[in-house]
């Protein structure tokens, strides 16, 4: 249609999957008709947003001013290329979603526990629209609003079954947490209109017009950190995800992983680099930090979960954490004008933000399979699913190798443009931030390695080997819709791992936009298929050729062996070291697997364990792996209130000459007291 | 970047003088180590019979095999190759140079590491599971000690191509680098770890505690237990050439410069002559860790690796 | 101020010393019948001063205002406040939560503290009897401190209604009266209370079969 | 017929009938009639003075401007919507045998009283008439609240009518040192009591007498709208209390005692310097907001923990008003206007669901949304409404106060968010097992009316997202005059 700007293209966008939602309860039971109508639709509409805001990329920031909204502060909309890039991801990962889900929600029974199927393509779908005015709003309000829809959206997605206590108290402690870090976007808002005195205009323009002293600026970062730091799961705030994540269905988890957390990220970057308008050094160093803690911490606790979509969960935690670590390292270089370093750490960030969110839906998505073929979320109940499972097996080795940060897939490019800004900071004019921040990276290194034993222990156990339990047996693959819904996400996945060239030079804009400048320049020169941010000499990475090569050794060296040699095989038991009774449970078990990890880094975990002695009648082993954040942080916090509390309910002691006497007291010490 | 004949065909070299002279560079190291120790040596084209060997062989599969485990050695033997290819042994002039720098080379071995981890997971037995954790043990403290000697170089060299540190280092002033000097302790550390040698683990070894590599390989058999010796004798040419490019890279030949090349391959055999020679010395005088040894042991690679690091921004930024 | 006060201001302060001090022998009386005739004393003291103030400024409704305290305070609220207490069997002694010295103490505190807090308010006052806004103020807060002390409904009741009685002082003697819709309405409003009050009492006593407030502490927080 | 005539006269002229002829088959019929027409006649009213400006009834005696036929508005529609929703409730009430026919006549005979006190209070120039009315209102609430006659109700309604009572009695105090004040300068006759005459002369009025009185009328007044440490009362008085009456003491009840307040306060601004009322009421509502928040985690009964939620809004909303200015008025007016929709809407839906599962305490309550998916979701959105989530209304006021609180009064915004925070971390978490989770269900004899539920909770979704330009026009309008 001719004459109709992007922004209204998503605006239709929004009310059309309003529309798909509210259609789900004109038949709330209609399984059939939500399932293969309604969410194929959504996906469509994905599709739609998807390729409008890619192509608005680089096009002039377009706003809106809509009729809704508060009298003196209607929404405002703007559609500039920092939000194109978010919408972009949410378009397209969104559409694989919805298009597995069509798939997925279609057992009676299994996903629509305890909510009708209708009620649930309501939340999905108001969720997805709630993302999207997100990334699309230009006033305070507007964004609260949309923001906290997202959380309430995905919190009755994530609580989908309540039937069960657990999955309500991780939906109690998500919404909470959300709530918390809401009133801190909030707070950070009003910091950045001026505070007291301040303009008091709440629209993100007034917001860039407003200029703010050092001090309260940062106070606006700091607020902006923790609450975004909350929704995105950054440390220590990061308690609800590996108890809302499995909780959910898994295309939510695969939502939530994948684009919820992004929008969190986007709010980071929206706040600090385009509405507070200014950036101090040490902002880099404090996210630096945290993102470094968090990466760290999420993936220990990855390395070491039974459960797989906690796994995932802590997983997300730490690719969170090299996302506020890529950030850290943009501010600290934008700090010091240093633009086209900073812009390399940009990219690295928008960069991990797209491939995250397509590796990880995909591996939460390959969960959701799984649990619908074998009931099981328990790794320890798992294994050897490639044999009646090999698309999941297939697509999720795909979503394995992102995950683990290897080439040639996605998750890779994001790592080596990361470690390729490192090099870049000892030339930092700060005495020791040029040695410390080169540090940095050798933590991102270890952490990118344990990722990779944490993806191998994922896949290994539930895919390879042989079946824990005899009903595994009886697994199947994943439907149609569903395998669909997967391999476009693998599609993404392998996109973005072999075409980093083509899609930084579209995702290019928003760095310019926010930097001033891009990498665009040097991508183009060098061509699409390498990858060179500042050189060909310098670095360089061409990961088509990687592929390439490696696929055509492959390819070679099969036919050649076969041409020179044989093909033959034969089928015979498994070598048994002469000790007949080997079944699967002499396998490692998930415990065993990650015990190394638990040795070597005790004191990162608070553990209980039990060992079986010798008189047991029955021996068991068992260790639990708790977060240390649980009681540094949290049970403090929650008996501190408690403990306020009883205290002042002593108020209400029942006896009216008590209360009468407060009402006594409270009008002398007035009449004594207030004076004008 | 052109792509011209003379540097496809000397890629072309490079790659088929890896494939050949990797299992060579193996049975070297054998022959070294028979020597050392006293006993009687195999012939040194030992790796070679032994391959033809396996090639005929039949392939026997567990029955619970799955097409992944057949899979495996193949794309193994792919990224084996393809780090081959990138290394620069005789001449920098690589075409496929800029497909992965150093950083990316690191990762090829990651990926070889995952999909061997995976394949000794998949018969499921009690071996392979091991072999598999204790290999991804060691894979993630070797691979950021790796990653940061590489840094560490490429702080000096201001780059991470492998093609341009060479050219650079080899072009500079012999100054002394206190960093290059940790950073080859930490290399050659990881090398060891990284290629399943004495005192990580143990290549000629069957006992089952102790098995690493072994472990994770029980299961193959015939041209699939081939391709994956052949890509363990091309991973540790492949250490061997990134640590003299890296430490040593004097004499490898620059681009057009056809006389250097020539130049530059007895220079190359000669280099991995004395490595191998080395390697099988600190293999006969070391005994193989506990397996909870090796975390130190390695931890103590990622340290001083860092304090290379450390070192560098310290002593020579000012410089 | 060399002054004659006039007669009238001399009376109505002298009726307000009266009704003063009635509220503190209110305070320190622990017989429950005692109690409701002192009330009713003090109701009439009122009537009278009401009176006083009538005829001085001659304003009509502060005649029916006087009649209606009269009828209402002085008669009918005791009456049925004794009928109750007979009918309901309420233990005569009345035992207060703090003893009765204290509270005379806390008493006289009080009135100095409402006399400071009116002072400055009765130099403004242009009427005859400057001084009973203090004293209206301390009848108010004497009759808040007997129901904070006292443990028995009746006796709340009493101090709720002694409580109006100051009001009623300051809204006659210090200013004349309210207007006369006013005062009709808050009359009735009592009365209804009273009502009210009487028909709860018997519940309570249905329900507790006592009317000590005591029991009447189950709802709580803590 | 004059419609604010008709709108006091439906009420009070209903309720003498239903005092007689209670007990008949229609009555409850005639109840929700009443309170339609009265309605009617209200919303009737607020298009002519929205159209035409304030005008005045009974001589000067009653004014109605934009101020107050925004609270008429509010009062009549809650009222209408609330006897919707008792009809069946109390119906399940004597079903149950918690209450026999006269006990009904009672509740509805009060019920419609209650609201003539109401709509008069709100109507009345007269202070003193206002104050006559906020008593009575107290009268006729004190019978619904004591209506089961059990011990528990017994004793909330005598606390309640002790410390309301006492409270009320110190507003008249505050009313008097008014009149006192305002004789000074319009002499001694009838007007001295009429506010649009203060108003005009508001300035001249004494301010060290003001001082006294404006506190005096707050303490008063603020024991009825349950500032803390004034409030014991309420908590008490609208758990055990029949819900309906819960759901018009928290919705109405409240707003017209805070209304009183707002009436003197725009006085005492006139008069006394230093925003010193303002300031009060400030302190007031930042105590009360922080107080409430910190009580709501240890309540066991449903309607006791919304009861203080009730208390924690009206601290929010008297620091609103304290903060005083066109915007704060604007957001506190909305946020009476909200509060009052959704908290009459939790109530309907948690009478619901106690008359499902038999009891109030929280923790006996499970799975709502298994028993009746309607009441499940009413309560849920309600209670997320209330907690200020948005797209709720709830959180447009919000956003208005807090954002106008950091403008002006930065040092108070950690507080009201600390409580925010606080209330959330409570009311959520106990909400959330009742609503979810498993149960068993008994049905009940007449069907539960979820309407009134949902058409509350659409107009504060709706409020939340736009607010229709002339309702803003309105609210300017009102806040405008508050000064």
């Amino acid at each position: 249609m001719p004459g109709l700007l992007p922004i209204d293209t998503l605006l239709i966008v929004a009310c059309a999957w309003l529309a798909i939602g509210a259609a789900g309860l004109v038949a709330p039971r209609n399984t059939r008709f939500i399932a293969r109508t309604l969410f194929p639709l959504g996906a469509l509409v994905g599709i739609v947003a998807g390729l409008v805001a890619l192509g608005s990329l680089g096009s002039p920031a377009q706003t809106a001013v809509l009729a809704i909204g508060l009298p003196d502060l209607p929404f405002h909309l703007r559609l500039d290329n920092l939000s194109a890039v978010f919408v972009l991801l949410l378009g397209i990962v969104s559409a694989g979603i919805s298009i597995y889900a069509a798939g997925y929600f279609r057992h009676p029974g299994q996903g629509g526990q305890g909510t009708a199927p209708g009620v649930l393509c309501v939340e999905y779908h108001l969720f997805l629209a709630s993302m999207l005015m997100v990334l699309l709003a230009d006033d305070a309000y507007a964004f609260m609003v949309a923001w906290e829809t997202m959380a309430l959206s995905s919190f009755f997605l994530v609580t989908t079954d309540h039937r069960h206590a657990a999955i309500r108290q991780a939906g109690y402690l998500y919404l909470l947490i959300a709530h918390v870090g809401a009133i801190a976007i909030l707070l950070s808002f009003g910091v950045m209109t001026g505070g007291v005195g301040g303009s008091g205009d709440y629209t993100f323009a007034g917001m860039r017009a407003q200029e703010l002293s050092p001090f309260w600026g940062s106070v606006a970062f700091l607020l902006a950190l923790f609450g975004f730091g909350a929704k995105a799961g950054l440390l220590p705030v990061h308690v609800w995800l590996p108890e809302a994540h499995p909780a959910a269905p898994s295309p939510v988890s695969a939502l939530m992983s994948g684009v919820m957390l992004k929008t969190a990220i986007y709010g980071l970057l929206r706040v600090s680099f385009d509405l507070v308008g200014m950036t101090l050094w040490w902002w880099g160093v404090v996210a630096l930090a945290i993102g470094l803690l968090t990466a760290l911490f999420g993936v220990f606790y990855a390395t070491v979960q039974s459960d797989m979509k906690r796994l995932l969960a802590y997983s997300s935690i730490e690719n969170i954490g090299l996302i506020a670590v890529g950030i850290g390292l943009t501010l600290i270089f934008h700090a010091y004008a240093m633009e086209a370093l900073a812009a390399l750490a940009l990219t690295a960030v928008l960069y991990h933000c797209l491939a995250h969110a397509g590796f990880k839906s995909l591996l939460f998505l390959c969960t959701g399979s799984v649990l619908h073929a074998t009931k099981e979320r328990s790794l320890g109940k798992l294994g050897g699913l490639i044999g009646p499972m090999p698309w999941v097996a297939w697509l999720a080795l795909a979503g394995v190798i992102a995950g683990a940060g290897l080439p040639p897939l996605s998750g890779f490019v994001s790592e080596w443009l990361l470690l390729q800004g490192f090099l870049f900071s000892p030339g930092l004019p700060h005495p020791w931030l040029n040695m410390v921040v080169p540090v940095a990276a050798a933590i991102v290194a270890l952490v990118a390695a344990l990722a990779g034993f944490a993806m191998v222990k994922f896949y290994g156990i539930i895919f390879l080997g042989q079946m824990r339990e005899p009903a595994l047996k009886d697994a199947h693959d994943a439907g149609p819709w569903e395998r669909l819904g997967l391999v476009w996400l693998g599609g993404l996945t392998l996109l973005l791992g072999v075409l980093p060239g083509t899609i930084i030079l579209r995702i290019d804009a928003a760095t310019q936009q926010l930097l001033g400048k891009g990498l665009a320049d040097r991508v183009a020169e060098n061509g699409w298929w390498m990858l060179a941010p500042i050189s060909p000499e310098r670095a360089s990475y061409e990961p088509l050729l990687f592929l390439a090569f490696i696929v055509a050794t492959l390819l070679f060296g099969r036919w050649l062996v076969r041409r020179l040699y044989h093909g033959r095989v034969r089928r015979s038991p498994a070598w048994d070291c002469g000790y007949h009774f080997q079944g699967p449970r002499a396998q490692d078990t998930a415990e065993g697997f990650s015990q190394p990890i638990r040795r070597i880094f005790e004191p990162m975990f608070r553990m209980e364990r039990h060992f079986p002695t010798l008189r047991d009648k029955e021996p068991y082993y068992s260790v639990k792996v708790e977060d240390h954040f649980w009681y540094w942080l949290y049970l403090p916090v929650a008996r501190a209130a408690a403990w306020v509390s009883t205290l002042i309910t002593h108020l209400q002691g029942g006896r009216i000459a008590v209360y009468l006497m407060y009402s006594f007291v409270t009008l002398i010490l007035l009449l004594l007291v207030a004076r004008p | 970047m052109t792509f011209s004949l003379s540097g496809f065909l000397g890629q072309l070299f490079a790659i088929v003088l890896a494939l050949a002279l990797a299992p060579l560079l193996t049975g070297w190291v054998n022959q070294c180590r028979a020597w050392l120790q006293n006993r009687g040596a195999p012939p040194l084209l030992q790796p070679y019979y032994m391959l033809h060997k396996l090639f005929h062989k039949d392939v026997v599969l567990a029955h619970g095999a799955s097409s992944l485990f057949r899979a495996a050695p193949f794309v193994i033997f792919g990224c084996m190759v393809l780090a081959c290819a990138i290394i620069p042994s005789l001449s920098t002039d690589l075409p496929f140079a800029p497909a992965a720098d150093a950083l990316a080379l690191v990762g090829v071995f990651g990926l070889a590491r995952v999909f061997i981890a995976l394949a000794g997971m998949d018969i499921g037995t009690s071996f392979g599971t091991l072999g598999g954790r204790r290999e991804m043990l060691v894979g993630f403290l070797a691979e950021p000690a790796l990653l940061i000697v590489i840094f560490t170089v490429a702080l000096i060299v201001q780059s991470t191509s492998v093609a341009t540190i060479v050219e650079t280092l080899a072009h500079r002033d012999f100054i002394i680098y206190p960093s290059l000097a940790f950073a080859g302790v930490a290399f050659t550390m990881v090398s060891l770890a990284e290629n399943a040698r004495v005192p990580v683990d143990n290549p000629a070894t069957h006992l089952e505690l102790t098995m690493i590599h072994e472990a994770m390989i029980l299961e193959y058999s015939g041209r699939h237990l081939a391709l994956i010796e052949w890509a363990a004798s091309l991973k540790l040419y492949a250490y061997s050439c990134l640590g003299l490019a890296l430490f040593f890279p004097w004499g490898i030949a620059e681009r057009d410069n056809f006389l250097a090349l020539l130049a530059a391959i007895p220079l190359l055999l000669l280099k991995l002559g004395i490595g191998g020679f080395l390697l099988a010395l600190i293999e006969t005088i070391n005994a193989k860790m506990r397996i909870f040894r090796a975390p130190e042991f390695l931890g103590t690679a990622f340290l001083l690796a860092v304090l290379g690091m450390l070192v560098k921004l310290l002593l020579e930024n000012r410089v | 101020m060399n002054a004659v006060i006039p007669l009238s201001a001399q009376l109505i302060n002298l009726f307000a010393s009266v009704i003063l001090l009635l509220a503190f022998a209110m305070l320190a009386q622990r017989r429950v019948l005692k109690l409701i005739d002192l009330f009713a004393l003090q109701g009439f003291t009122l009537f009278l001063s009401t009176l006083v103030v009538a005829v001085k400024t001659g304003q009509s409704h502060l005649y029916y205002s006087a009649a209606l305290t009269l009828t209402l305070k002085a008669f009918l609220l005791p009456w049925i406040l004794h009928r109750l207490v007979r009918r309901l069997h309420v233990k005569g002694e009345v035992e207060p939560l703090i003893n009765i010295p204290t509270t005379m103490l806390i008493g006289i505190a009080l009135v100095m503290i409402s006399f400071n807090v009116a002072l400055p308010i009765s130099e403004l006052s242009s009427s005859i009897a400057r001084g009973t806004l203090g004293i209206a103020l301390a009848v108010v807060m004497l009759a808040f401190l007997m129901m904070i002390t006292r443990r028995k409904a009746v006796t709340q009741v009493v101090g709720f209604l002694s409580m109006e009685n100051g009001l009623f002082l300051a809204a006659t003697s210090a200013t004349y009266g309210m207007p006369m819709v006013v005062e009709l309405g808050i009359a009735l409003d009592v009365l209804v209370g009273v009502i009210i009050l009487g028909v709860f009492f018997f519940q309570i006593r249905d329900q507790f079969d006592s009317l000590d407030i005591h029991h009447m502490e189950r709802l709580k927080d803590n | 017929m004059d419609l604010f005539i008709l709108m006091l006269a439906i009420p009070l002229v209903s309720g003498a009938l239903l005092t007689v002829a209670g007990e008949r088959a229609w009555a409850p019929n005639l109840n929700v009639l009443a309170s339609l027409g009265t309605f009617l006649a209200a919303a009737g009213l607020t298009v002519e003075i929205v159209a035409n400006g304030p005008r005045f009834a009974f001589g000067e005696q009653f004014f109605i401007d934009s101020l107050n036929v925004f609270f008429v508005a509010l009062t009549a529609f809650v009222g209408l919507t609330t006897s919707i929703f008792s009809g069946p409730y109390m119906a399940n009430e004597a079903a149950h045998g918690r209450l026999t026919k006269p006990r009904l006549r009672l509740y509805k005979s009060m019920y419609q009283f209650f609201m003539f006190t109401m709509l008069a209070a709100l109507t009345t120039n007269n202070l003193g008439l206002l104050w006559v009315m906020m008593e009575a209102a107290t009268l006729t609430t004190v019978l619904l609240v004591s209506l089961y006659r059990t011990p528990a109700s017994l004793e909330a309604a005598w606390k309640y009518f002790i410390l309301c009572g006492v409270g009320i009695a110190q507003a008249l105090f505050g009313t008097i040192l008014l009149y006192f004040a305002a004789e000074r300068v319009l002499g001694h006759s009838g007007t001295a009591l009429l506010w649009t005459h203060l108003v005009e002369v508001k300035g001249q009025l004494e301010p060290a007498i003001m001082v006294l009185a404006f506190i005096f009328l707050l303490v008063g007044y603020g024991t009825k709208v349950g500032l803390a440490p004034l409030h014991n009362w309420l908590p008490d008085a609208h758990a055990e209390g029949p819900t309906p009456v819960s759901a018009v003491l928290s919705g109405l009840l409240l707003n017209v005692a805070l209304y009183a307040i707002l009436r003197v306060k725009v006085l005492a601004d006139g008069a006394i310097p230093d925003n010193f009322a303002g300031n009060l009421m400030m302190g007031f509502g930042l105590f009360t907001l922080l107080l409430a928040a910190f009580f709501l985690s240890r309540q066991k009964d449903v309607k006791r923990m919304f009861a203080y939620s009730s208390i924690e809004h009206m601290g929010l909303i008297t620091f609103a008003f304290g903060m005083g200015g066109a915007v704060a008025n604007f957001a506190g007016l909305l946020h009476m206007t909200m509060h009052s929709l959704t908290k009459s809407a939790i109530f309907f839906a948690v009478g619901h669901a106690t008359q499902k599962t038999g009891t109030q305490i929280m923790a006996d309550i499970r799975g709502l949304m298994k028993i009746n998916p309607l009441i499940g979701w009413g309560l849920m959105l309600g209670t997320l409404a209330i907690l200020g989530m948005p797209p709720f209304g709830v959180f447009a006021s919000e956003f208005m106060i807090l954002t106008h609180a950091m403008k002006h009064h930065a040092w108070a915004t950690p507080i009201l968010l600390l409580a925010l925070g606080v209330a959330f971390a409570a009311i959520f978490g106990k909400v959330q097992p009742m609503v979810f989770g498993e149960t068993e269900a008994k049905r009940l004899p007449h069907a539960p009316a979820i309407t009134p539920v949902f058409v509350h909770l659409g107009l504060v979704l709706m409020l939340g997202l736009w607010i229709p330009p002339y309702l803003t026009r309105w609210f300017h309008e009102a806040a405008r005059m508050l000064g």
